[in-house]
């Protein structure tokens, strides 16, 4: 018992951060309808921002010039990183999207993965061949309930995720931004005739989707403070299967899928050998979309969606 | 026995009901219409009759078979052909390839002359090339086999479908509104082709329209569709006199 | 002169489509274009509401300010121009409602965006009966009454409508015309309507345009276009 | 005596894909190696000093890639001899190219036998995963005195993959089957291993044995300690990198690994590197850089042993390898060398602490 | 139809304005004779014009990798080619023109078959004779050619079905186990299997058995995604794909009796040279044939409209099948030649990187188009071998280049263009087959 309640501890710290990936994924995903396979580099260079916003708070906070206590550090950091990378988003929809709204989502599809090759190799350039290690903004403190292991970074980690899910998912169900965006998905040819302005619509998607990984970044060098230029592509792969998975579109669906994934993650490891465990994950993956072709909350599929 | 029969064909798009136990029979060569105000059914009933949708209840019988479950392609190769509403061409292929295509269940040459290019391939294809520009010449579209179909003026693709539907070797032709769109003039030229298809080919027409003068000129006998139900069945005077068609669709102002 | 068109050139890469149009609408006008398949009358719409762009040495005046400086949205927001497109163009996988809710984004008066919406379902009551259908599964008819709804609801200055009765049953073809009508009366939105039934769209407007190969060729107050046995014989059928 | 003719050497590293890293140090090592030759004067070949050129090419980190790179090096810029490619799911398919072409090649860093298996021309420079695995699993019975082990490793890795078999076969024979209470695995590129460390704890297990590469072994770390686990840690030679410390901080003091050499501490030739090393990159060198270095001078050492340089790059391909498998007891900065029949080198392998300062500290050696 | 010929991989660099008004009607046949005059020069005098111009070796890969290395050398580099390529070929293509145009005018009277077979081998030799100054030419074109293959077979489900499949590499990872366990468990002696179960000799014949294996066993694997195709498609389409794709690569590395991660070596030295031009000579032949044919094009027709194509007698489950199992199939026996010119497979190989690489190869080339697979898969096999000195660097220019042909050419360099050799074949002294 104790011991399957620890595993949905790691679970959910694991499947927030699919989630997290997911949502920023989907978002761009469901306005318009590009795979952006960019993602899970700017989830990359937003855990990249974050490393530097924080060693630079740290630093300067160690100067004694303005001593920060680590938590106030923490959420300058996220503020910080989530506006910059958020440029990073808009540079990426200006220069490998915009050009090619009207082309086959496939191409755009490319342009991503090839932007993603060049944050990548960008960030090897830039900061060579080393790993860097994330500051520790606070200080870990683990929790021992009745036997499960706790830790508050994990509490952390879990509700800030769920928070900015929720946030997103009322953003986009209420307001009329997100109804736009929803239009936009469908046929963006038009939207401009209702008065909305498309760019600033997929810059702003762009910058949120974006924004939310700089989050999901930041989170992550807490939990795992190995960062490394490649280590995006993995998580932007599964981010892409989560978004999908969960419903062309659907903020809920991307976050629901995310955990999901994550919870098949941890508990085929759990139960079946380790060694199986992407064969079975992924076959359960499989078969759930068999059954469901579209996904938790997807629509079918409709002919007008361009290639 | 009629060519084709339905038998209280009725069906429902979750608590919608969209047809309600609606009857045809149409017997070869006749040209039958199909007028209702919008969102009436008219649609509905053509999808399921070709398989796209399946009908909750009710029979289909094609030359007495019943058909109704069965996959569309099937549907089409057993003698069902149509339009669509809202043209459905292929976009990145010419005219005459999507002619050509209309043949598919017909080609006579397996996955192994597709790969490795057999005469007997050949001979096919220049076969069913030749059947497609007959029937692009009788649908005045020859000229334009080798365009791509987004460029063509939207009668011409209009007539485009209507030459690939042919092609499946139709005994039932369902047009579902072959006149949207067209100006006057145009109307008249389809109205010519219509009657040329139905005399050379000798099959049996299944229109829907909302062009009165098509209707009313074309057709041998026209079902009114209101809410899903038929409300009147009858030869094109009795169908313009009866009052309540006139209610429901035509209006005072147009009969007078 | 509420809009003013001038050397309107448009061209769709190799192929031209307008060879330099001139023609103006006048505040509460309902004027109608009509023409043959293809002779550019959807793009002098897409035109005015910059969904193509135009070649230089084309003008476009609204109230005497350049409406080529705004973009499409813009059009709307500001100008209040509004377009129903051809096709329809409604966003499938919203519902009726969020389809007209939507088509208010810009809008600064967001107080009166209820007793709009009341009042596009007075006119077509069939659109309340689906308010929360999601709109790609609604008839064509509906769809076109949605389409006209949501241009009513975002704009009406002038209303661009780009063949309104294609596929619609007679009945109702004629209470679509008759709610543009009212429209126009109550709300002195001004109208340009663009046709195939050019019969119809001549009895309905006050004046008219004939557009032939991207050039206007005729026009004239409607019932003179009518009587015209050029228009005659090549509109409205012999 | 006219020009003496110039000697290249091929690097074939992994500049980028997934370890740029490894061709990172490779390189500076290599480069290192270079400025010695030329400060003196040249390569020296039975009293002639020839000149030397280092062939750097970059593979991507893949085997065909590789692959092209070593048919390249070997075929166009004709090299005599190839160091690398570091990883063996690059050496394994390079090796046989090197060996088709009878062109010497000594892999630094590849644990995997295929490598060099019955390949005459193929050699490496560190010892195989079936040493490396008694040693560890013979240092934790002998140091704790513990029967209950769990191993976790990167099943779609070969290097992790391989060690961690050894390792499992050795320690069942010390104590018998089923003494691997828990072993786990993941797959490259992940990130979170608590669901295997959960099993861990939970079966028991007195000591986790993780082969894998200094990233990963920061996180398994931190997660098994927050996870709750506080007995031993045992790593391998992967662990062996200045990274290692940096990723993982205090987490990792006090833990054990077996590799080629111990930094802290390190004295002699061992120190003179490290600390040139280190002035002109700014870290310590991985053992990756060290055993490149130890390669190179292998390389060195047989070039001039073999006593003439023809200029036909044929017979001095085989003349340099003929050397090679002859060289006896090579003192290298990771240790003694001495090549078996199959290539492989017959060397100790030193047991490291990390101190609570973090510095690898010689704890013990352990020979073959 | 000029322009693409110019693109078409065995041809010379586009000449300019008169130039090629002049080489402008040379036949196919023309080119390719002068094309072997080049590599014969080169074959025969390259090392000693090198050596004249003070240039250690040929350069390969039209000395972009020379000059990339030791920009010095350029000059040298590029008189080198010009010298060797550029002039002969322009010459020779001048000069026979009528002859060539004639002797293709007589070819072109014989069954198609015939013509066909004498400009593939006039191909075979250029390459071949080309490859004979290095092994690394040898290599590299080995490896070009079998991403041709790739490429084409992923196009027949991107770009000719129009579906976003993401389980190439998958394919080919169960072709390449597939035949290499065939060749290593029958004919060579490892540690796996055993020593070898039948003469070595018999191999090389059977090899074409066991790459045909491969691809059936690919194609067996497709049916996994094939069926879940019936009812979904696009971006779900894709995440199966994904999902397939992930789950290969962990069953092999759970395949112990394959090696594992650690990979399978010791394959015969069967992929040659001829072996693998044959291959990917039949497969073009044979895809391009495919693709034209009226079967083939009820891909199109699901892609644009599926509906459509249901109601026009298109079986589209059978299609979506066969499209599938179809293109496996090409990329399992790419698969098998791969493993056998490395000689050695490990899973790894076969994973997002792959992917994403040919992934490129289809997009940058062109969609639905065998011209344009051709061309995709040349220019970028070539492009990141001749780029491979700037290391670092070549990961930003390649990608930089494909954003570029997306945003300027969104559907690939050559899309949506048949490939018909009949009219490349030609003679083109008449005006009509100018164009
Ligand atoms: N897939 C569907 N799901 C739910 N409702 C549907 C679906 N398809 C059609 N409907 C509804 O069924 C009714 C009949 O639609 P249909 O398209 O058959 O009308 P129609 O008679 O063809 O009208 P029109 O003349 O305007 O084309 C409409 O009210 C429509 O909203
Ligand atoms: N997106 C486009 N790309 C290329 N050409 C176009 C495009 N849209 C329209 N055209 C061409 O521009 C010309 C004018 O088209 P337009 O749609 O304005 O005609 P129309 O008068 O509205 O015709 P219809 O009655 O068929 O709607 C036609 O020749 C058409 O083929
Ligand atoms: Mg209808
Ligand atoms: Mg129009």
């Amino acid at each position: 018992m104790v011991f399957f309640l620890q595993n949905i501890i790691n679970a959910l710290q694991w499947g927030s951060f699919y989630a997290m990936i997911a949502l920023g994924y989907s978002m761009v995903y469901s306005i318009l309808m590009l795979f952006n396979f960019a993602h899970g580099d700017i989830f990359m260079v937003g855990a990249y921002i974050g490393f530097g916003v924080a060693t630079g708070l740290v630093t300067l906070s160690a100067t004694g010039f303005i001593a920060l206590p680590g938590w106030v550090i923490l959420v300058l950091t996220i503020l910080l990183s989530m506006f910059l990378t958020s440029f990073v988003g808009m540079i990426v929809e200006r220069v490998g999207y915009r050009p090619l709204r009207d082309a086959p989502r496939a191409s755009a599809a490319i342009t991503g993965l090839m932007i993603g090759i060049i944050l990548e190799t960008g960030n090897l350039a830039l900061m060579g061949a080393r790993r860097v290690s994330f500051p520790p903004l606070i200080e870990s403190v683990t929790y021992n309930i009745g036997g499960v292991f706790v830790t508050n970074k994990k509490i952390l980690i879990v509700v800030v995720s769920l928070a900015f899910m929720l946030a997103l998912h009322l953003f986009v169900q209420r307001t009329r931004y997100g109804m736009a965006m929803r239009a936009m998905a469908f046929d963006f040819v038009v939207v401009p005739l209702m008065g909305v302005p498309v760019n600033t619509i997929a810059r702003l998607t762009f910058a949120i989707g974006s924004a939310l990984a700089a989050v999901a970044g930041i989170l992550f060098g807490l939990a795992y403070p190995v960062l490394d230029p490649y280590m995006g592509i993995v998580f932007g792969w599964k981010a892409f299967v989560a978004a999908i998975l969960g419903g062309r579109g659907s903020i809920m669906g991307a976050t629901l899928a995310g955990f999901l994934l994550g919870f098949i993650e941890i508990f085929v490891a759990m139960i079946f050998p380790s060694t199986l465990r992407d064969l079975i994950a992924y076959s359960i993956i499989l078969l759930i979309l068999v059954f469901r072709p579209h996904g938790f909350f997807g629509e079918p599929y409709s002919a007008r969606l361009r290639l | 026995m009629a060519l084709l029969e339905i038998r209280h064909m009725t069906h429902h798009f979750g608590g919608l009901r969209a047809v309600h136990d609606y009857n045809l029979s149409i017997e070869p060569g006749q040209v039958r219409g199909l007028i209702g105000p919008n969102g009436a059914g008219k649609t509905t009933i053509f999808n399921l009759i070709t398989g796209i949708y399946r009908p909750s209840e009710g029979q289909i019988l094609l030359d007495g078979a019943p058909i109704a479950g069965l996959a569309p392609y099937q549907i089409a190769d057993r003698g069902l052909g149509r339009t669509f509403q809202d043209l459905r061409l292929w976009r990145h292929m010419t005219v005459l390839e999507h002619v050509k295509l209309a043949h598919y269940s017909k080609l006579r040459y397996g996955l192994f002359g597709a790969f490795f290019g057999t005469p007997a391939r050949h001979r096919e294809e220049d076969r069913i090339t030749r059947r497609s520009m007959e029937l692009l010449e009788m649908m005045n579209v020859a000229h334009l086999a080798d365009q791509l179909v987004p460029n063509l003026p939207y009668g011409a693709q209009r007539r485009v479908e209507m030459a690939r539907a042919l092609a499946t070797g139709p005994k039932v032709l369902f047009l579902d509104e072959p006149t949207a769109g067209m100006n006057p003039e145009e109307l008249i030229q389809m109205m010519a082709i219509i009657r040329k298809v139905r005399q050379s080919l000798g099959l049996a027409i299944f229109l829907i329209e909302h062009r009165l003068k098509m209707v009313m000129e074309l057709c041998d006998i026209i079902q009114t569709l209101v809410f899903g139900e038929v409300i009147a069945e009858g030869s094109p005077e009795e169908i313009q006199n009866n009052p309540a068609v006139i209610e429901a669709y035509l209006g005072k102002e147009i009969v007078e | 002169m509420q809009l003013s068109v001038e050397n309107l050139r448009v061209s769709y890469g190799r192929i031209k489509a307008l060879h330099g149009i001139d023609f103006h609408l006048d505040k509460g006008e309902i004027v109608c274009i009509i023409g043959a398949n293809g002779a550019g009358k959807s793009t002098t719409l897409r035109a005015i509401s910059r969904m193509v762009p135009v070649e230089p040495g084309s003008r476009m005046t609204y109230m005497g300010q350049d409406l080529l400086k705004h973009p499409a949205d813009r059009v709307v927001s500001r100008l209040g121009i509004s377009h129903v497109p051809e096709g329809r163009r409604l966003f499938g996988n919203l519902t009726v409602l969020e389809n007209l809710q939507l088509a208010t984004f810009a809008r600064k008066d967001r107080e009166n965006i209820p007793a709009d919406i009341d009042r596009v379902f007075a006119i077509f009551p069939r659109l309340q009966e689906r308010v929360s259908q999601k709109s790609g599964t609604l008839s064509g008819g509906e769809q076109q009454m949605l389409a006209i709804g949501r241009a009513f609801m975002s704009g009406r200055k002038i209303m661009l409508l780009d063949e309104p009765s294609m596929g619609l049953a007679p009945l109702l073809m004629l209470s679509v015309f008759k709610a543009l009508r009212e429209i126009n009366q109550r709300e002195g939105t001004t109208i340009l309507l663009v046709e195939q039934n050019a019969r119809l769209a001549l009895q309905f407007s006050s004046r008219g345009y004939v557009l032939e190969n991207g050039s206007l060729v005729l026009q004239g107050n409607s019932a003179e276009l009518l009587a015209n046995p050029d228009v005659k014989k090549a509109y409205l059928g012999g | 005596w006219g020009k003496a003719e110039l000697i290249k050497v091929g690097i074939n590293a992994p500049m980028t894909g997934d370890i740029p890293k490894v061709g990172e140090g490779s390189k500076f090592a290599a480069q290192m190696w270079l400025e010695d030759i030329k400060a003196a004067g040249g390569l020296d070949v039975g009293g002639v000093k020839h000149p030397v050129e280092l062939v750097i090419e970059d593979n991507e980190s893949k085997a065909e890639s590789a692959v092209k790179t070593n048919t390249k090096m070997i075929t166009e810029d004709e090299v005599l001899v190839i160091v690398g490619p570091q990883s063996s799911k690059q050496a394994v398919p390079a090796g046989d190219v090197a060996n088709n072409y009878k062109t010497p090649m000594i892999s630094p860093w590849s644990t995997n036998p295929d490598t060099t298996k019955d390949r005459p021309y193929v050699f490496r420079g560190c010892f195989l995963d079936p040493f490396q695995g008694p040693v560890v699993a013979n240092f934790i019975t002998n140091e704790f005195g513990f029967t209950k082990a769990a191993v976790l490793y990167d099943v779609a890795s070969d290097y992790p993959k391989g060690l961690a078999e050894f390792f499992k076969k050795a320690w069942e024979e010390l104590h018998g089957p089923g003494s691997v209470v828990a072993y786990e695995s993941f797959t490259t590129k992940d990130a979170d291993f608590s669901s295997q460390l959960t099993n861990i704890i939970n079966s028991g297990a007195e000591v986790l044995f993780t082969p894998q590469y200094y990233n990963e072994v920061a996180l398994i770390v931190q997660q098994a300690h927050e996870l709750g686990w506080k007995k031993p840690i045992v790593g391998s030679d992967s662990w062996g990198s200045a990274e290692t410390i940096e990723l993982c901080g205090a987490a990792c003091h006090g833990l054990f690994f077996s590799t080629h050499y111990a930094a802290a501490g390190a004295t002699g030739k061992t120190k003179e590197f490290i600390d040139r090393y280190q002035a002109k990159h700014g870290y310590i060198p991985d053992d990756v850089a060290a055993l490149t270095w130890d390669a190179l001078g292998i390389v060195g050492q047989a070039i001039s042993t073999c006593g003439k340089i023809t200029g036909d790059v044929e017979d001095d391909r085989q003349c340099v390898r003929d050397a090679m498998a002859k060289i006896k007891e090579y003192d290298g900065i990771t240790g003694k060398m001495t090549f078996t029949e199959e290539g492989d080198p017959i060397k100790c392998a030193v047991i490291v602490k990390i101190s609570d300062k973090g510095e690898y500290e010689f704890y013990k050696s352990v020979c073959p | 139809m000029e322009a693409n010929r110019d693109k078409s991989p065995s041809h010379p660099p586009r000449g300019k304005g008169a130039l090629r008004r002049a080489c402008g009607r040379v036949p196919l046949l023309g080119w390719l004779l002068a094309i072997l005059c080049a590599v014969l020069l080169e074959h025969y005098l390259g090392k000693a014009l090198a050596d004249l111009l003070g240039l250690r070796k040929i350069p390969v890969l039209l000395g972009v990798v020379t000059i990339l290395k030791k920009p010095l050398l350029m000059p040298k580099t590029v008189l080198f080619v010009f010298l060797i390529y550029a002039l002969p070929i322009g010459l020779t293509a001048r000069l026979i023109r009528e002859p060539a145009n004639w002797l293709a005018e007589r070819l072109m009277r014989m069954p198609v078959l015939i013509p066909a077979a004498v400009h593939l081998a006039i191909l075979y030799a250029i390459l071949h004779i080309w490859g004979d100054v290095s092994a690394y030419r040898v290599l590299t074109l080995k490896l070009t050619l079998i991403a041709v293959m790739l490429t084409l077979s992923l196009n027949v489900i991107n770009g000719y079905m129009g579906e976003f499949s993401c389980s190439h590499p998958g394919f080919m990872a169960l072709g390449a186990y597939a035949t290499s366990v065939f060749t290593v468990g029958l004919f060579a002696t490892d540690k796996i299997f055993g020593p070898a179960l039948l003469p070595e000799a018999l191999g090389v014949y059977l090899f074409p058995v066991a790459l045909f294996l491969g691809g059936m066993v690919a194609a067996l694997g497709a049916l996994v995604i094939a069926i879940p195709s019936f009812r979904t498609r696009g971006d779900y389409l894709a995440i199966i794909s994904l999902a397939f794709l992930f789950i290969v690569k962990s069953m092999i590395e759970n395949l112990e009796f394959v090696g594992g991660p650690r990979g399978l070596s010791s394959q015969p030295d069967y992929a040659s040279l001829p072996m693998v031009f044959s291959a990917c000579a039949l497969c073009v032949w044979i895809i391009n044939n495919f693709v034209r044919s009226t079967i083939g094009k009820a891909l199109n027709a699901v892609r644009d409209d599926e509906m459509a194509a249901d109601a026009m007698t298109v079986n589209t489950r059978r299609t979506k099948m066969v499209a599938f199992m179809f293109a496996a199939f090409w990329a399992g026996v790419a698969g098998g030649l791969f493993a056998h010119v490395l000689r050695y497979v490990n899973p790894a190989t076969f994973g997002i990187q792959k992917l994403a690489e040919v992934l490129a190869m289809v997009y940058f080339g062109g969609l639905n188009s065998v011209y344009g697979s051709i061309v995709g898969a040349v220019s970028l096999s070539m492009l990141s071998e001749a780029l491979r000195p700037l290391e670092i660097f070549k990961w930003i220019i390649i990608p930089l280049l494909l954003i570029l042909v997306m945003i300027f050419r969104p559907t690939g360099l050559i899309a949506f263009k048949e490939f018909d050799g009949r009219r490349l074949m030609q003679p083109r002294n008449r005006p009509d087959n100018e164009v």
